[in-house]
């Protein structure tokens, strides 16, 4: 087993292997979510309540899910990179952050979106979109703190710290914005608390999730190929593939 | 010696006098270059105080309540002190750059006046500073339930108030530059000078919620400007050599 | 070159100056006579004075008693003419390290008035040994190769009064040899240059020395 | 299919601008991600055999002009 964590780290073998695997993802992510968008726009039934602008939950929800899970993979990342010293793990989180913001971003924005039907302004400051506010910040930081440094290696370990910081943070902002916002708790309807959805409408939820989640291991594993790219530049192995690729 | 434009070369050494031509006019658009090529390389830098805006916003809800009346009643000053504090931030980088590598000094010995050199670093970092917080500035506007129609004036007053306090600040930052933990000092300088550009800035957006007239307002605040535009840039270039000499 | 030029000698004169730093005197009556085809080195221990000489020469530090003089006017006067006719390199390189090294000529070609000219500054590049490192940031230079992109300057923004702050730092062995020839065609032809170095002139005719240790001039204690 | 007409499918019974403003950002986005993933990484590339091609051209004018250089170029300067 520990062979294997170690070959896995030396980037030479992972950029052969993410090569084969990469496909696989790219045809998955794209079947899925074609299939998802499909279904959920056009063939899901509109929900009773809130019509057809419901169906931005299938955007919605695989987004929210999918900014969750980055900042959680990106932690983990970190722990390897720091722990077991294998920079692979580090070039991942490096390359995890940006997509985290993006999907964070989609996810507030749809979220709020598919507020104004029902509360009739741009923005509310209802807690899910709050806490997935503070999440977006929390990337934000990230990606400037890996920014900031103009040594490679503090601003790799500078990051891999505040991502851990920041996923045991997560819960806790989750549980305390929730607490605040049942306290100012105004008399509308809120888009978090939704009855039991049919089988017909949470299918094509299902089928877009995955969508994204393939999507996201896809675009990591081409980003960490370039990030190797760039930071083993100086390698032979690099070099010959620079030489053969013009 | 391989002379390459004929004074090194046999001739004895020529005097050269008087102002070459043009040279002021070479000079500043030359250093507003360098500066602009020098942020936009570190396109983070530029993003941090936008950033720590939204992020500043965000608490004033969580910390007072989401209730839309109470926010939209105090939106204008919020939107106001959270942009000039944000503004404030990237005053201490200013010089502070220069400074270290050398290229202050040099900036010091050149024939051209220092006072308007000094006025094209400060015109980069409005333009990077003050400008996105203006445009940004409506997007949270929405956040905070602003009324509607004093949008553009906010955009409007944060942008013509914006220049005044790089102005004003840039004299603070040339003060401290030489001191090694000059931020808050800088803080503590400056802010005060700020309160009349925050008065009529802050009024600026009132004044439009309320629908009474807002060219009053946006008049001092162009008053205000022009005064720190022939003022400031003297204050700055007697600060700077003052600083040089830690 | 676009300016009016008289062929004149240069003088830059000080009349017993003095300077107190912390206490304690750095310098006193120090009378000076710098002028044409001379290279005037400033020797002395660390903290004696020699940068803080050539900020006051410089006109970059204020609190000092007694006067300067330049081309026999007072330097309140003559100051635009002498900034005109100065090329000061500091202890910092002055190169910005986000900036290609073309990138920084650019700008003091600007500053110092002189045309826009390219390949005036891939020749000082190439003059200093920079060939082939023109458009990679100076950041990833090193420090002897920054301190280099300053040198340039000397070739690139020709003046004929030079006041040079430790030039030798972090130069390597070939470097020293160039600058050292540089320094002394450069007083040949009618330049003048003023000196900090901890590294051993080569002795020669236009060589002169001036010890700061304290005390004033040449007491050497 | 929940809807008749294609016309309709547009319209999403009166919700079309937040329904379409959500998934456009979202395609906006997921498509702006891969473009700009594949235009870095053939970026990376470009840079890369150019490097290569500067070191191979400095190391051969550093064998071939002056004998005593490091191969790190850095001729020297007989100004």
């Amino acid at each position: 087993m520990w062979a294997f964590i170690h070959k896995l780290g030396s980037p030479k073998w992972f950029y052969g292997i993410s090569a084969r695997l990469q496909p696989w993802f790219w045809v998955a992510a794209l079947i899925l979510i074609v299939v998802g968008s499909i279904w959920g726009l056009a063939f899901a039934p509109a929900d009773y309540q809130q019509g057809n602008s419901f169906r931005i939950i299938y955007v919605h929800v695989p987004a929210a899910f999918l900014a969750q899970s980055i900042f959680v993979s990106m932690a983990v990342s970190a722990v390897i990179f720091m722990v077991w010293k294998i920079k692979i793990a580090d070039m991942a989180a490096a390359v995890m952050a940006p997509l985290g913001a993006a999907m964070t971003f989609v996810a507030l924005f749809s979220g709020a979106v598919w507020g104004v039907p029902t509360w009739g302004t741009w923005w509310m400051w209802d807690a899910r979109l709050t806490s997935m506010l503070i999440l977006l910040f929390l990337y934000l930081g990230v990606i400037a703190l890996r920014g900031a440094f103009t040594s490679r290696d503090s601003a790799s370990r500078a990051a891999s710290v505040l991502a851990m910081v920041g996923v045991i943070n997560i819960p806790i902002i989750k549980y305390s914005v929730d607490w605040w916002y049942t306290l100012h708790q105004p008399a509308t309807f809120t888009i978090t608390s939704r009855p039991t959805m049919p089988m017909e409408m949470w299918l094509p939820l299902l089928i877009m999730v995955l969508g994204f989640y393939s999507f996201f291991i896809a675009l990591t594993l081409m980003r960490t190929r370039s990030e190797i790219l760039r930071r083993e530049a100086n390698k032979r192995w690099v070099r010959e593939l620079a030489g053969e690729a013009n | 010696m391989t002379g390459t434009d004929g004074t090194l070369t046999g001739k004895a050494m020529t005097l050269t006098s008087g102002e070459p031509h043009g040279g002021l006019t070479v000079a500043f658009w030359a250093t507003l270059k360098r500066d602009l090529v020098l942020l936009l390389r570190r396109r983070s830098e530029v993003m941090n105080p936008l950033v720590f805006f939204a992020i500043v916003i965000t608490l004033f809800p969580i910390g007072i309540s989401p209730d839309p009346q109470l926010l939209a009643a105090i939106a204008p000053g919020l939107l106001w002190v959270a942009a000039l504090l944000a503004a404030l931030l990237s005053l201490d980088s200013l010089f502070r750059a220069d400074y270290d590598d050398g290229s202050l000094e040099q900036l010091l010995l050149t024939p051209q006046p220092l006072a308007l050199l000094a006025l094209a670093k400060v015109a980069v970092h409005w333009l990077l500073t003050g400008l996105p917080l203006a445009l940004m500035a409506p997007l949270l506007g929405i956040m905070l339930a602003l009324p509607a129609g004093s949008y553009a004036v906010l955009a409007v007053s944060l942008a013509l108030g914006s220049a005044s306090l790089s102005l004003i600040g840039a004299i603070g930052a040339a003060l401290t530059v030489g001191l090694s933990r000059g931020g808050v000092l800088l803080s503590l300088l400056v802010l005060p000078l700020y309160i009349p550009v925050l008065i009529f800035g802050a009024g600026a957006v009132q004044a439009a919620i309320l629908g009474d007239g807002v060219m009053a307002h946006l008049a001092i605040l162009g008053a205000l400007l022009a005064l720190a535009l022939i003022l400031a840039p003297l204050a700055i270039a007697a600060s700077l050599r003052i600083s040089i000499n830690g | 070159m676009p300016f009016l030029e008289r062929a004149v000698s240069l003088r830059l004169q000080a009349r017993n100056l003095a300077c107190e730093r912390d206490d304690r005197w750095l310098f006193r009556e120090l009378d000076l006579d710098i002028r044409t085809g001379e290279i005037v080195r400033v020797e002395g221990p660390n903290g004696s004075g020699k940068t803080t000489l050539l900020k006051i020469l410089s006109g970059q530090l204020a609190d000092y008693e007694g006067d300067l003089f330049w081309d026999d006017r007072p330097m309140r006067d003559a100051r635009e003419s002498f900034l005109t006719n100065l090329l000061y390199l500091g202890h910092a390189p002055g190169v910005k390290a986000a900036l290609t090294p073309l990138e920084n000529l650019t700008w003091y070609q600007a500053i110092a008035g002189q045309p826009r000219d390219e390949a005036a500054r891939y020749a000082a590049l190439e003059d200093v040994g920079l060939a082939g490192f023109e458009d990679l940031p100076a950041g990833q230079l090193s420090a002897g190769q920054q301190r280099r992109v300053a040198l340039a300057r000397l070739v690139l923004t020709p003046r004929p009064l030079w006041v040079l702050d430790e030039p030798f730092t972090a130069i390597d062995r070939d470097g020293v040899n160039a600058l050292e020839q540089r320094l002394v065609d450069h007083a040949r032809q009618g330049g003048c240059v003023l000196v900090t170095t901890h590294h051993e002139l080569t002795p020669c005719a236009e060589l002169r020395r001036i010890r700061l240790g304290g005390g004033g001039l040449d007491d050497g204690n | 299919m929940a809807f008749d007409t294609l016309q309709d499918f547009f319209a999403m019974g009166g919700h079309a601008p937040y329904v379409w403003a959500a998934w456009g950002v979202t395609a906006a986005l997921l498509l702006g991600t891969v473009i700009h993933a594949r235009a870095e990484r053939r970026q990376l590339l470009r840079q890369l055999a150019r490097r290569v091609r500067r070191e191979s051209r400095l190391a051969t004018r550093a064998a071939g002009a002056q004998p005593i250089q490091t191969s790190r170029g850095g001729s020297t300067n007989d100004a």
